[in-house]
This record gives structure tokens, C-alpha cells and sequence, in this order.
């Protein structure tokens, strides 16, 4: 029945279907890590439910020669573990495709264009050395190892990824392997394949690294030099916190005294983390906290009051489905036009958008910079997708500049001022003043911060032009962003009359999208934004494109409206491509939306 | 606990802040001045303290006492975190917060009692006067059942106790006393200062405006007997503010509040040994069913290690440290880089 | 020196400068409304600061015989009573100007261009039969004799004011007015008028009524058949709530039972109060709150959960001075596009926006019929202009329609669905699911509602499609509701090329700029905005003109910035009208604006 | 005060919900059971009860019970004023409210306090895990001071007791129990569901999955023999729920945890009076110092007047009233217009 099509060779997308609970990470990232240590480009996203055991769960590898990282919509294979969900997994497969699954599995197979492999597992992962409290856990080594025979993985390369996974424990290493490796010589005694994936080495990645957006903004932000974290756990923000918790302590105590040179508090809820956070930048620290929507609502009043008495403090929204409980364990760009305005009132605030994993740790350090140097609370907008799944990517790079702590004055510079200072007085005329911070002792030094309308001295000021003067000092503050945060990534193509825009984590896709339309004749230049304010890139690429396609997962297209209100000349030239159903978008969709808005 | 005074080299003056613009007698602007007594009395270095508030008429008064300390007046009942915050930037400095009956056990109360869970140290006072103050005399949590106020009616709640909220979070310095007691509320805020963990003080602040029970003596609706009440009155008739003189530990006091209420303040007995949390409890419990206004130092205990004691922090401040403390090195960014391949 | 100028009736600004706590409201009042009883259009804004006792404060009066509401930006009269503030009011004085002051100021008048009466008040309110205690009190009936006495109002008006703000208590008007009597007795035997001020009794302005905008809302609330109020006290906000508890025991006992029809919670806070309120939504009653700036940030996640469950409730945001704690006794329009799109994820709001007292009353009861109609919050979008002054405005007039309560089924009507209904099944194709309450007995009537995803059976539910689904219909019915909402007002004359939109409490200042600008040659059609989402009317009006100003009391320019959003296409249209300092919009400032742009 | 068991109409399937979606041995199915008993037994018609819940593993289980209830699963930490609202619709239904320990007393801390002092009246039960379930184990605000958790670090606060605090903002029924003790559980709900007033029930639910304290026995660590912790592990092991046999009152019971920690269930006296709110909270103290879990019901006080009483409202529900009853006459906007002019 099935014709013996060619082989098809590192390209392809597997799907785990399993159940939450079940352990089943542990072998997802081995093949995962494997494949990357074999050269292969590779992406890992978890598909999750929120709750914590016995619910369907997919962890989708797309293995890709050509390096592409977004979303596919098929599977080319499935390896299922959940009874529950077998049926409509099978129908997620591509023609051709593959489906592993235990021996036991009482269903059928209906579909008759694909290849099918059941696996002894209950057999195999008993007669393993293992106790039986972890035969379910172990019972995923099986498809490990089959799935490994049936792509032509090195065993080697297995071996290694556990090492990694496990840090080199033997023990764990070992009665994993064992049970891998029993199952690899099983499908090679007991399997005739079929089918035509699997891979074949590539050259090292060698400028590469795998791990997630989380841990990468972690790490960035120990390298920026924070010493203060608020948190409150949330999905999916909570394991960039916990890596914090993981790594400052190996990281970031005093050369001198060996103390801490940070302190983590899990607060009682976001309103308290972001009040912490904020009295830390205001006392002079570097300060953070990590959270997702319901979070960042409840964060609206004291980021107002961030933006207005101008205290220097960054705030991670990882980014998940909303409105409101929403899907939190589903991945979304909705949160763009909050954050932007978050607070009552005329309120406007710096935003920096991570691309890749790289510039989460990247954007970790900087934010500090930018944060500090515009008294401002700076915002990193992250997403499930970036922040909670593994990526290939760039080495992070030890960070260049000198750390910019802005414009803090202390007793010796405090009394050089004394009689210009104030702490609202913009002398250098750059809309940002000096700040003085708690312990200077100077006599001069203190001032009131407060949320309600001051002077340059900081003075209580109810007069209307005090007020509208400060307002607009602030607003030229955040436009003098501009010039400091990171410029949009532009790649214009020879003569190319429309352009895309997006940003984070939908640039995958769009990478895609574009190389796919241009193979049909369709060119777009393109842009992704890092940032918000937008640079005078953006508005060039507006001017020069007859059509600008926005790119971004959410329902609203909530960039093209940031967009339109900053740019309403040029707004009849956005077309909105935007929509969210959870998933990371894919740019099979990209591309037909883009060919129908063209229409 | 109480430190004895010092040969201070500031002159009180040291210590003021600007002019209040709270009303002519609120109770409020006397605990301004013995906060700037206590610290004259302790001779501490002004830059050597941080101030806090929420917002509210009590909230204000941190702009008038220490000038040359760093303040923030930041949002309504949320000075907790935010207190919690800067204290760790520098841990040498000592945290004097000034909130209201509203800010603090309204919609300041999930803040509250985890700052006081905590142990955070630092002074929290709240000025309790029963009201909302600053938007015109509604009824706070801790206005009395019962209680009638022009325009909002009868409050139906049995009113919060900050005290014994304090001393079930845990609080390991709780006081409490009354605005018109000028030398116990210095006495107490001395030490509060010198002791190493949250030290919470309720302080009984009368508010001379909205006290106006409606048709009690004198009551600034202007005499039944007139039958002429000022609607929407925008009036406030200058008062003097409340004052008790000196009066003995163990005894009772009755003062008669700016409605014409009289409020019975009694005085901790002498022998009384505030290092029991059980006894606290307990006469906190008894004062509520004979209706008095207990005053004095409820608890403390010293031995309990603070927030930032179990934080293992160098003795420099975070706020000082340098780029080359805060930021590891090259290597370090390459291990970790290798770990990730 | 000064020339004798020919007499100036019924068209200048009075303003009142005293001392907050003085009680001069009453004085001020009473000048207002004995104004008004004679026939005279006028306004009455009060300039006050953020506390209690002891601060300068301003009243003013605008007296028109045009009907002008608007905020002027000089005076031509000034009683000034506060020695603090006096050089400062005397700056305001337009040339040909009037101080009136108490006798034993101790400050020189420096201005030669202006009228100065000297007026003995101590003496005069020593004279009364009043207690010690309210001498400063009645100290303010001096200036009200002595003024009326001026300005020529009858003291027989100035009687009625009194009997009219003392509701008839008969001992509180005389001694009142046996001051003000004496005043004018004393004005008459020892002033010279030499200013050219004066008023005349006009037609009486038997349709209009005077009062403030709150006080509006919550009458119109209750013929609105409001059921359930929860709130936390907030400037401006507080006395729509006030006046709520004042009124509704008048009004809303239940005809049967004498029993209350109506329940008022002091919430804790704002978070209570809107859960409160949604609670009681759910519940199936008419809710509502009222708040300003700092409560609506924090009522941000729950405005997203109402949106998102669709229950319907009411809120008002009483607009004042933000970011942050801002000035909370000024008055701003600022609050716009965060209220509509109050929540993370993307979640979009109905807004009415009343644009005169009238219209609180209106929109008052409207927005329990939308909300309940819509199964979503309805925000109310007044400011503290609008709120908080004393405006002559039309009667109220009675509610036509019937109430309107959206499709809610008790037990009869869901038997005759069941099968088909689910608590968010769209099955009349209108996106308007039929909902069931608590207390519906029908065993199949329960439902779960649920800030997390849901199916049409309001089950709970990862499934993206089942998602994506769900929200466009949320969209789909945010939509509709421009058919349901007030139409904006729309004045168009022969010819004009360009159109302004305004809203609000900015229309006042829109109306006289207009007739300004009419007077100057420059002609503008003119849209008042009511309520957002728009209706075609609005994108008809951007269609049809060249160049259209958006005039509103805010930084950003808000409603430009939903235009832009909304229109991308025509957002190159638009021009910012737009600035805040804390006062309504003037007519100058948009003329001179709007000439400035044009040039 | 409980009621006697009455003939009903309905039968227990009646009172089910869906199927649970928690970790196979988690407390919380156990209580949702003795809910589904409880009113099964009271024979409450189901549609007369309404749920609330909050976000967490236990505000997931209002699903689970009273299919033919209505209910709301609000936001995390607002069950209070969510509930509160919706039962001035119609006051003859039953509230009853499940919510975390997290929820609770971290986050939901001024709500819960707040709803309590209203003496609202309603069933709020808290099950207690002393951990963030749905999150992933951080620690709550009841967890255990000095508690280990992989990843979170040590616990450095002292637990929020819920019981005391209840007692404290007044509460007018208090209850204490333990999720494996299901006889007792049921008996206080159905106590509960009597109570015309707030009647708080924590109920300690141990979580199967998150007390897996670092390297103590049977913590899902994988034994630290095998040297070989799951880094970063999903691996959930199935485990049987805790049960306690049936035990007397006044007497002690250990309990082992999944952890392998101890916990002595301590059931009040036959004899212990739980009208004397003083007792209440001295017991509580009592209990802290001997490290027991006080079980039982602790505090109640029926002569409250419940928040709703407070309201003069009619008996017809406010849901069901007519336009004619809502909307005052034409002559009453005249006669306003009139005042106004
Ligand atoms: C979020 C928020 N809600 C409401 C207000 C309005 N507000 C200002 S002060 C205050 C009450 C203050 O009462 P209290 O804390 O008792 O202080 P007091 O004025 O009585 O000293 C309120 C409700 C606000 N500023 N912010
Ligand atoms: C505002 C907000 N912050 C954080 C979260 C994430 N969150 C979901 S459940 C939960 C904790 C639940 O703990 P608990 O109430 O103890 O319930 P358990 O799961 O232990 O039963 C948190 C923090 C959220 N949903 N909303
Ligand atoms: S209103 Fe009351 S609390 Fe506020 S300043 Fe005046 S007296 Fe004090
Ligand atoms: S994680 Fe814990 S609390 Fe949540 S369902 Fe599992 S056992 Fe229960
Ligand atoms: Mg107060
Ligand atoms: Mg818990």
C-alpha cells in the first residue's frame, strides 16, 4: 500500500504524546539533546496542561537541516504513551508519517498511509534494574531507545545527552541507559523499518548552545548585576525566579567577604513584589521580578507610580494566553499594548523584546542598563514559547559595555551640585536628572519621592504648570530611549516594495514564512523589533514599504496598533497578521494569511 | 530596651520637616513631633533613617519631621513591599513608616501582616483615627460597630485590632498608645528604634474633622438644637488638638474625644512583662470586653532574627557595591556556556 | 486712570479665593444659584487642593449670557479672602478687573488697572448673632452681600439660594442671611461702583436644572434599577457612592415590603469592590462601582475576568490628574485607552462617555441596560469636571425604554432550551450567549463560570479552536454594541473641510473655540464622541474630512490614539488636540491649538 | 448545632461533580467527597447551593463536586469579595467556598480577613497544603518555618495559623481538620452549612506531589543512596491519599506524610466548649507550642447577626425583582428635577 518514498533526512517534526506526570521530560530532552549534539538543528516545545498529573501532554522536536525553529502543524512521527489521546494524535499525522506506541494499547490502527511500531514497553521496562515505584518514569526510556534505532541515533550520543541531563550522577545515567540501550537491540532484533526519517550527523554546532528563554534571562540578569528579586510563582514566569534561585548563590557572592551580593524574596503576591522591587531601585539596587498576565494586572498602580517618581527597576512579563486565568500554559504576545501604557493616568514605559534565547540573556543585562540610566521601570517581554521551551541558540556573550548605573550622585559629586541639584532638575537638559539614594549621607542628599504631583526639588506641587512640565520632561525621557535601546534587526532584499514586521518569539515562523514566499515570488523586506520606543528604523522601513505586513501572536494585532497610534500617517500601510490560539504561530499560517490579505 | 540619651552633636532642629498642612489639631501632627523628639533623644544621624507612607492624611506627615531623611510616600496601603524593598539597599539604615487606620488594616492589611510575618526591621506606626481622613470621613476597619457618621451611615463590622493582628503575624515589638500622650508615644517610638525587627506601634490619633457623629456634643453639624445642620458643609471649626497629661502605669484615664465620646485609655501596669505573647494576647482580649484603650508596650522579643539577619549580607551596602562585586567574570560566562553545548 | 468702560452684563468669571476648610462652598453656592434662579447661564468650578484645612482654594464662576460652560482662563472679578493667595490672584486679573478683600489684608495693591473694594469683615460677622466658633464661617456671607450688592443680584434671590441649600431649615437661612443683608447694606451706604460689571435678571431657564455630575450618576443609577453597589472612597469618585446612600433609602424601598431593593458594601479596597460587584453580576443583580485612576489599575484583573466570563456590571471611572497618585483634586480625561482595554491578554470594554450632567443621568441607567444586554462590564467615563462641579444642565428626563435584561432564563424558558442552550453557546448568531443566575432552580441551569478557557458548555477546556473560537465571538459581540450605544453628536455646517471630535467634559470649551473660530473664518464640522466602540457614523466623519482635531484633556492624545487604532487607514486624518494640567480645556488654548496646527 | 439527618429527595449522584483532573491521592478529592456527602446527607437541594473557589489545585475542585450547583472559579486570591457579591442575589442559597492555602493567606490575605470580619454568611474551607500546588511547590504561607524545599531553599517564616486569624477578624465559626480524617471533615461541613454567619474550616490536605523535602524518606528525589536526584524531573509517582482511622476525641494521632514527615493530629475534647472565642484562640496557642494539629471545631458563636441580616432586604431575591420594583415612578424624577432647579 505505502509506496517506499525516499529517505527523508534531518526533517522532520516528532511528537511525544504522553501524560503530565509520567516523567516523560527526562527522555523528550534526551533525544532532544542528542540530536543537538549529533549538529542538527533542532527545536523542543512542550505542550502542556495546566494541572500537574494525569492529563494529555505533547512535546513536539522539530528537527530541521536547514535550522528553521518554529512551529509545524503536522507530525512526520508520534510516539504515543496515552491511550487517552492515541486517536487524535493519528490524526495530526502527515501521510507517510509514523506512530510508535505500546503493545498494549487496546485501539486499532485505522489509518493505512503510515507506518506503525509497537513497543514491548511494559516488558522492557520491566525487566529493567529499577524499582517498581519508577517503572512509569523508566517505561519512556523504552521509546528512547526504539525511536534512536528507528532514526539512526547514536547510542553514544544517547549516553552523552543523560550524562548531561543527569550532571554526570552515574547511577541515574546508567539504569537509564540500560533500559535505552535494551530497547535500541529490541527494534533492532524485532523491527523492520518502513519509513523514511532519519538523521544523519551534521557539522557541530559549535557557536550553539541549548536551553530556554528563563534560564537564559536569568543568567543575563545575574551577569547585569541584580541584587534584589521580588517574585510571585506563576506560570510561565516562575522558573526564571527559580533559576535565580538556583544560580545566584554559585555566582554572585562577594569576592571579598564571600556573603551575598543579592537577596530573593518570594513575596505574598505581585502587588508586594513589584512595592519590593521597586523601594530596591529606589534605594539604589538592581531589582527585578518575573511574572505573566494576571501578575502584570495586579502590577498596574505601582508601575505607574514607577514611571512618575522615576525609580530604575526591570519587570519580565512571560508572556501566556490571556484575558484573564486564560490558557497558562499556552504561549501569546498579548500583553504589548499593557505594557506599553500600564498604569492610569499618561503613563508610557520602555519595553525590550527578546528574539531568541540569546537576547534573553542578553536583554537580562541590558534592561539593568537602560532601567538605571532612564530611572525608568524597563520591561522584558518574553513568552512561553521563548521563555519555558529549549532552543538552539546563540552562545551568550559576556556583556561589553560597563555596567551603566545612570546618573547616581553621591556625597563627593552631591557637593559639587549642591545649589543646581535637585532630584527632578533637568540641568544637563537630557530629561534625566541626578538621583541621590538612601545612605548617602550627605545633608543634602535626601529628598520625598512621591506619586503625586512635585517640583524639581521634589516638592509636593499641585501648580499646573509645575505638573505639565514634569509630564512632559518624561515624556522626551522616553523617547531618548530611542537612541539607547537595542535597533530592530532589518533585512532588506533588492527591491522588495512590501515588508514584514514582527518580533520575539514569532520571528521563527516569520524566517520561514519569508524564505517560503519568496520561493513562490512573493519578497518582503524585513524587520523585527527589540524594542519600543520605536527607532527612527522603523518609521524609515513604514516610509519605504507600500504594504507592511505585522506579524504577532495575539488577537488584537496589538503591535500594528502600538504602530498606529505612534505613526498615524503611515498607519493605512499596516496589515494586521495576528492571531492566537495558544500555539506558537506557524508559518504555514504566516504565509497564507499574508497570500490572502495580498489577494 | 529603652537606650539611654546620648551626647548627640545635632540640635533638634536636625530633624524638622516642613510645615504640616494637616488640619489645626489633628493628632497626627503631635506624633510628627515626638518622632522628631525620639530621634533627637537617640541623637541618630537623620541620613541614617528612611521614611515610608502610604497615602492619607497620616501618610502626609513624613514631609514634616526629617528633612534631611529620604522619604517615600508612595501608594495607598501598599508601604510594606515597598519599605521591604529599599531597607535591604542599604541594612545600616533604620525604616520609620507612617500609615493610616485605611492604609494599613483596609486595604493595607495582606501587606501589612506579611511585612510584620516577616520580622522586616523596621518602625511601623499607624496613626488610628478610625476614618479615612484625606477623602472626607468614611469609616476605616477600624471604626467601631456601631458607630453613626454623617453621610455613611452605621458601621456594621466590629472594628480591627492592629495590635493583636501584629502579635498573631508574629510581630516582635508591639505598642500601643495615644496621640495626646506625648512622652509615652516618644517613649515608645525610642524604642522601637533600637530594637531589631518589626516594631509596630498603634497610635490613637483622633481626627478633630470627621469625628462628626451626627447630633452628638459637639459635633460640627452645628447643634440639634438649631435644627439647622450645614449640608455639604466645607466648614471645619479650628480645634485644639487632644492632650492627657502625664498619667500612671495601671490606671485609667477617660478623654473625651472631639464628638463628645469619651474613650477610657488605661495604662500597662508597671510589673507587667511584655516579653510573654500569650499575656499580650490576653490582656489585648480583656481590654476589648471592658472596653479600654490599653496602652503601653505589649510585647517584645529581641531574640528572633530579622528578615535581613537571615539573608547572610555583607556588611558594605548592596547599594555600594561595584561593577566588579556584581558581575562574574568572563570565565564564568564560558562554563556556563559549556555546560549548555 | 482707568477709564470708565461701558457696562459688561451677565458675561464675565467671578472667582472665589479662601482657604479650604472655611466653608465657602456655602457662599459660593449660593452666589451660583441665585445667578441661576435669575435666569443666567453659569458654571461653578472648584480649584482645591489635596487636603483638608488650611490650604488656598478657588471657586469660580463663569457667568454667560451665551450659555458658555467652559473653563476661562482669567477673572474679571476676584474675592479674595486668603491673604496667602492674594498678589497671586490679583496676576489673574483681566485689566478692568474687580478684587474684593477683607479690609485688614496687610498686602498693598500694586495693579492700577483695577477696581479694588475693600470689605470690613470682621466687623460685619462680628455683629452677628452667631457663635464664636463659626464666625470664620459666616465671615463668608460678607462677601456674598457685598458682591450681590455689586453685581446688583436681588437679596431676594440670594434668600432663595439659602432656603434652597439649607433645604428650609428656617434658622440656618436667617442667620445666614442676616449677614449677607448686612453686607449688602453696608456696600450700598460706602462703595462707589466704579467697574463695569453687572448682572440682569434673563428668561428663566425653566428646562435646566443645576447640579453636579456625580451626584447625576447616581440618581440616574437608580432609576437604572441598581441593585448592588460596592466601593472604596476615591477623589473624585466618592460622592457618586455618597450621594448613592443618601438617595437610594429615599427611593428604592420595595413598593410591596417597605424593604431595601438595593445594597451598599464599603468593599476593603478597589480589588473588593470590583469582585464584589462581578460577584453580584453573576448573581444576576444590577451592580456598580465608581472609582478614579488608582482604583481602576487595580481593578485591572478583575475587569479582565468580567470581560472574559461575561458578567455584566457597571463602572464609573470619575477621571482625575494620573500617572500614579497624580493630583487627585484636578481633573483629566487620561483614562481612556486604558479603561478600554482594561486587562492583560486581549480584552477590549464598551465605554459610554457622558458629555454633560444630563448625560450622567442618561448614561447612569443606560449602562445597566447594556451591560446586562452584553453580558460584559460597561465603564462609565465621567472626570472630576464633570463630576464634582455644579453645572446648569437639562432636566433629567425619565427613561423611555423599558429595562433592558439581556437574555437571562429562569427556569420556565430554559426548559423549553434545554438541548440546545449552554451557557456560552451563540445560538441566535448574535454573539450573545443566554445566561442563567443563581437561585434558577432548573436541575440543568448550573454552570461553572471560569476566568480559564471554557467550551459553549462552559466546561473548562485547553482545545485551541475551542479558544480562538470563543474570543472572536467576545470581539464579534464588542462590536455589536455599536448599534446599541448613544450615537455621537454630530454638527455639521455648509462646506467645512475639516471636522473636530471631542468628548466629554472637553465639549464645553469644543463648543465656544468652535464658534470662535467660526467668527475668525475658520469653519469645522464637529463630532461629539459618546461611547466607544465607534459607530459608522464616526469613520464617516474621518471619511469626509480632510483634517479632523481630536480635542481632549489629556498628554497623549488617548482618543486619537483608539482612532488610530481603530482607523488605520484614516488615522493620517488626525491631529492632537491635546494637553493636561490639571484644569477643564479652555476655549483660548484650542483656538490658539488648533490655529497653531492648521498653519 | 448539626443537623439531624433528613429524608431526602435527591440522591448522592445528585450532589457529584466531574471527574477529578488532581494528582491521584491529593486531599483535596478526599474533601470534595465529604462535600458531596455532607449535603447528601443534609439533603440541601443542590441548586441551592452556589461555589466559589479561587486559582490553585484546590480551587480546581468546585468542579468536582454539585454538578447541579452553580459556581464561579474567580481569580487567585479573590474568592472573598467574588462570593460575597453573588450571595446578596438571592439569599436563601448556600455559599461554599474551596480555596488554598495560597490563595488564602498569601495573596488572598486582606480578602479573606475582610469577608470574615462582615461575618458574611458562608462555608469558606481552606485546603491546607502549605504549598503552591498548581505552581509547581513553592512555599505558601503556612508553610512550616524552616521547611526545605528543592529549589525554593529554607523557609525562613513563621506559618500563617488560618484558624487563628479567622478568630482574630471575629469569625463566627472555626474549624480545624485534616483531609485524611473524612468522618470529621463531613461532620463539619454539614456543622457549617448550618452556621448563619462565616464559618471558616482549614483543613489540612497534604499535597502527594510538592512536600517532596530534599532527600528525606520516600521523597521523590529517588533516594539519596542512589546519589542521583531527577534534575528538573516531571516524574510524578502514583500514591494512595493519607487516611487516618476514626479517632477519639481529646486524643493524639500521628500521621506520616509522603515526606515521611510526622504530624500529630491532636482531636479536641469531648468536653471543650467552643463558645468561649478566648478558649479558642488559647488552645490555637497551646497547640503551636506542642507542635500538634488541633482538630475539631474550635469557635462558634450562632447570636451574630450575619452581614446579610444587616441589609433590611425583602424575601423575595433581589435576582428575581420586577422593573415595577426597581425603577421609582415618573413623579419621583419630577419631584428631583424641582429640588434641582
Ligand atoms: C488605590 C487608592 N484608593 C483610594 C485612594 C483614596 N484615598 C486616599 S487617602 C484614603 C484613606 C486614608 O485613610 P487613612 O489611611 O486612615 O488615613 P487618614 O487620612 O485617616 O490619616 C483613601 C481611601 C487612593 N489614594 N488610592
Ligand atoms: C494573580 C496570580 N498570580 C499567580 C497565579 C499563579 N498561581 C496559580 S495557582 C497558585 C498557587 C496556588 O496555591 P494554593 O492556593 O495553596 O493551592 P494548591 O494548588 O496548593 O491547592 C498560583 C501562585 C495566578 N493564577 N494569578
Ligand atoms: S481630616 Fe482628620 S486626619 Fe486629616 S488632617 Fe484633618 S484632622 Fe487629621
Ligand atoms: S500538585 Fe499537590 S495539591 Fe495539586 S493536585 Fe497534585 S497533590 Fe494535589
Ligand atoms: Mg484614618
Ligand atoms: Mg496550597
Amino acid at each position: 500500500m505505502k509506496a517506499q518514498p525516499q529517505d527523508i533526512i534531518n526533517d522532520f517534526c516528532i511528537t511525544f504524546a504522553t501524560v503530565n506526570g509520567s516523567g516523560s521530560q527526562t527522555a523528550n530532552n534526551t533525544i532532544l539533546r542528542a540530536l543537538f549534539k549529533m549538529g542538527i538543528p533542532i527545536s523542543g516545545k512542550n505542550k502542556f496542561p495546566s494541572n500537574i498529573q494525569g492529563l494529555p501532554t505533547w512535546y513536539s522536536i522539530r528537527v530541521s537541516k536547514d535550522g528553521y525553529l518554529g512551529r509545524l502543524e503536522k507530525d512526520d512521527i508520534v510516539v504515543c504513551m496515552n491511550p487517552a489521546s492515541f486517536e487524535n494524535d493519528l490524526a495530526y499525522l502527515n501521510p507517510g508519517g509514523v506512530v510508535l506506541y505500546p503493545d498494549d494499547f487496546k485501539q486499532t490502527i485505522q489509518r493505512t498511509d503510515i507506518s506503525a511500531y509497537p513497543m514491548p514497553v511494559k516488558a522492557l521496562s520491566r525487566s529493567a534494574d529499577i524499582s517498581p515505584a519508577l517503572r512509569d518514569y523508566i517505561a519512556n526510556m523504552v521509546y528512547v531507545g526504539v525511536l534512536a534505532w528507528l532514526l539512526q541515533i547514536d547510542l553514544d550520543e544517547i549516553h552523552q545527552a543523560l550524562n548531561h541531563h543527569f550532571r554526570g550522577k552515574q547511577k541515574a545515567v546508567e539504569s537509564n541507559f540500560s533500559v535505552a540501550r535494551e530497547a535500541y537491540q529490541w527494534a533492532g532484533e524485532n523491527l523492520k523499518k518502513n519509513d523514511p526519517y532519519r538523521v544523519e550527523r551534521m557539522a557541530p554546532l559549535d557557536g550553539y548552545i541549548m536551553t530556554d528563554g528563563n534560564t537564559a534571562g536569568a543568567l543575563g540578569s545575574i551577569f547585569g548585576g541584580v541584587q534584589f528579586v521580588a517574585w510571585y510563582p506563576i506560570t510561565p514566569a516562575s522558573t526564571l525566579p527559580e533559576a535565580l534561585i538556583e544560580f545566584l548563590p554559585q555566582y554572585r557572592k562577594d569576592p571579598l567577604t564571600g556573603k551575598n551580593t543579592f537577596a530573593v524574596v518570594q513575596a505574598e503576591d505581585e502587588l508586594a513584589a513589584i512595592g519590593m522591587i521597586i523601594g530596591a531601585g529606589f534605594g539604589g539596587l538592581r531589582s527585578m521580578t518575573a511574572t505573566s498576565g494576571p501578575g502584570l494586572s495586579l502590577m498596574t498602580e505601582y508601575a505607574g507610580l514607577a514611571y512618575f517618581a522615576e525609580v530604575p527597576t526591570v519587570i519580565w512579563d512571560v508572556q501566556r494566553v490571556g484575558p484573564s486565568t486564560g490558557l497558562p500554559t499556552r504561549t501569546a504576545q498579548s500583553d504589548m499594548t499593557m505594557a506599553h501604557n500600564l498604569g492610569h493616568g499618561d503613563t508610557r514605559h520602555v519595553m525590550l523584546i527578546p528574539g531568541s534565547v540569546t537576547e534573553c540573556f542578553e536583554f537580562g543585562w541590558m534592561a539593568f542598563d537602560l532601567a538605571e540610566h532612564l530611572q525608568a521601570p524597563v520591561f522584558v517581554m518574553s513568552d512561553l514559547d521563548l521563555g519555558m521551551n529549549q532552543w538552539m541558540t546563540l552562545k551568550f556573550e559576556y556583556p561589553e559595555p560597563p555596567m551603566d548605573r545612570g546618573k547616581v550622585i553621591w556625597e563627593e559629586e552631591l557637593e559639587k551640585r549642591i545649589g543646581s541639584w535637585g532630584r527632578y532638575a533637568d540641568v544637563d537638559g537630557d530629561a534625566i536628572p541626578y538621583r541621590t539614594v538612601p545612605g548617602n549621607l550627605h545633608s543634602g542628599a535626601a529628598y520625598m519621592a512621591r506619586g503625586t504631583g512635585h517640583d524639581p526639588q521634589a516638592h509636593y506641587s499641585e501648580d499646573p504648570q509645575v505638573w505639565e512640565i514634569n509630564l512632559n520632561r518624561l515624556v522626551a525621557k522616553y523617547y531618548s530611549a530611542g537612541d539607547l535601546v537595542p535597533q530592530p534587526i532589518v533585512d532588506v532584499l533588492q527591491g522588495a516594495k512590501n515588508g514584514i514586521i514582527t518580533y520575539g518569539s514569532s520571528d521563527p515562523a516569520v524566517i520561514e514564512a519569508r524564505d517560503i514566499l519568496g520561493k513562490k515570488g512573493f519578497n518582503f523586506d524585513k524587520l523585527r523589533l527589540r524594542a519600543v520606543p520605536f527607532t527612527s528604523e522603523v518609521e524609515d522601513f513604514l516610509r519605504s514599504h507600500d504594504t507592511v505586513y505585522v506579524v504577532e501572536n495575539n488577537q488584537d494585532g496589538q503591535m500594528a496598533q502600538l504602530l498606529s497610534q505612534e505613526f498615524p500617517a503611515l498607519a493605512g500601510r499596516l496589515v494586521k497578521v495576528a492571531h492566537n490560539d495558544g500555539l506558537p504561530l506557524s508559518a504555514a499560517w504566516i504565509v497564507e494569511s499574508i497570500l490572502k490579505e495580498g489577494e | 530596651m529603652m537606650e539611654a540619651k546620648v551626647e548627640s552633636k545635632y540640635a533638634k532642629n536636625d530633624y524638622r520637616g516642613l510645615p504640616s498642612t494637616l488640619c489645626q489639631g489633628c493628632g497626627h501632627n503631635s506624633i510628627s513631633s515626638q518622632i522628631i523628639s525620639a530621634c533627637f533623644e537617640l541623637g541618630i544621624q537623620p541620613e541614617k533613617v528612611v521614611k515610608f507612607s502610604g497615602i492619607g492624611c497620616s501618610s502626609k506627615s513624613p514631609t514634616y519631621f526629617l528633612n534631611r531623611s529620604f522619604g517615600f510616600n508612595g501608594l495607598h496601603g501598599r508601604m510594606a513591599p515597598l519599605a521591604l524593598g529599599t531597607l535591604f539597599a542599604d541594612t545600616s539604615l533604620k525604616g520609620i513608616g507612617v500609615s493610616g487606620d485605611g492604609d494599613t488594616a483596609s486595604i493595607g492589611m495582606g501587606g501589612f501582616k506579611h511585612l510584620v510575618r516577616r520580622n522586616m526591621p523596621m518602625v511601623y506606626i499607624v496613626e488610628n483615627n478610625g476614618v479615612y481622613g484625606l477623602t472626607k470621613g468614611q469609616f476605616s476597619a477600624t471604626a467601631e460597630k456601631g458607630l453613626m457618621l454623617k453621610k455613611q451611615g452605621t458601621n456594621p463590622y466590629l472594628p480591627v485590632d492592629i495590635a493583636m493582628e501584629a502579635l498573631v503575624s508574629n510581630a516582635t515589638f508591639v505598642a500601643r498608645s495615644f496621640a495626646g500622650d506625648p512622652r509615652q508615644v516618644k517613649e515608645l517610638i525610642k524604642a522601637a528604634l533600637s530594637h531589631n525587627g518589626i516594631a509596630v506601634i498603634d497610635i490613637i490619633s483622633p481626627c478633630v474633622t470627621f469625628n462628626n457623629q451626627e447630633g452628638t456634643l459637639h459635633s460640627y453639624t452645628w447643634g440639634k438644637d438649631r435644627e439647622a445642620p450645614l449640608h455639604e458643609i466645607s466648614f471645619i471649626p479650628p480645634r485644639d488638638e487632644i492632650m492627657v497629661e502625664d498619667f500612671e502605669e495601671g490606671s485609667v484615664r477617660e478623654v473625651t474625644m472631639h464628638d463628645g465620646s469619651l474613650v477610657l485609655l488605661k495604662k500597662l501596669e508597671n510589673d507587667y512583662d511584655p516579653t510573654d505573647r500569650w499575656q499580650a494576647l490576653r490582656i489585648l482580649e480583656d481590654a476589648q470586653r471592658n472596653n479600654w484603650l490599653i496602652t503601653g508596650l505589649l510585647y517584645i522579643n529581641p531574640e528572633i532574627p530579622s528578615l535581613i539577619d537571615t539573608y547572610d549580607l555583607p556588611q558594605q551596602p548592596l547599594n555600594r557595591m561595584s561593577q566588579e562585586q556584581l558581575r562574574p567574570g568572563s570565565s564564568v560566562l564560558d562554563e556556563i556556556n559549556a555546560m549548555m553545548q
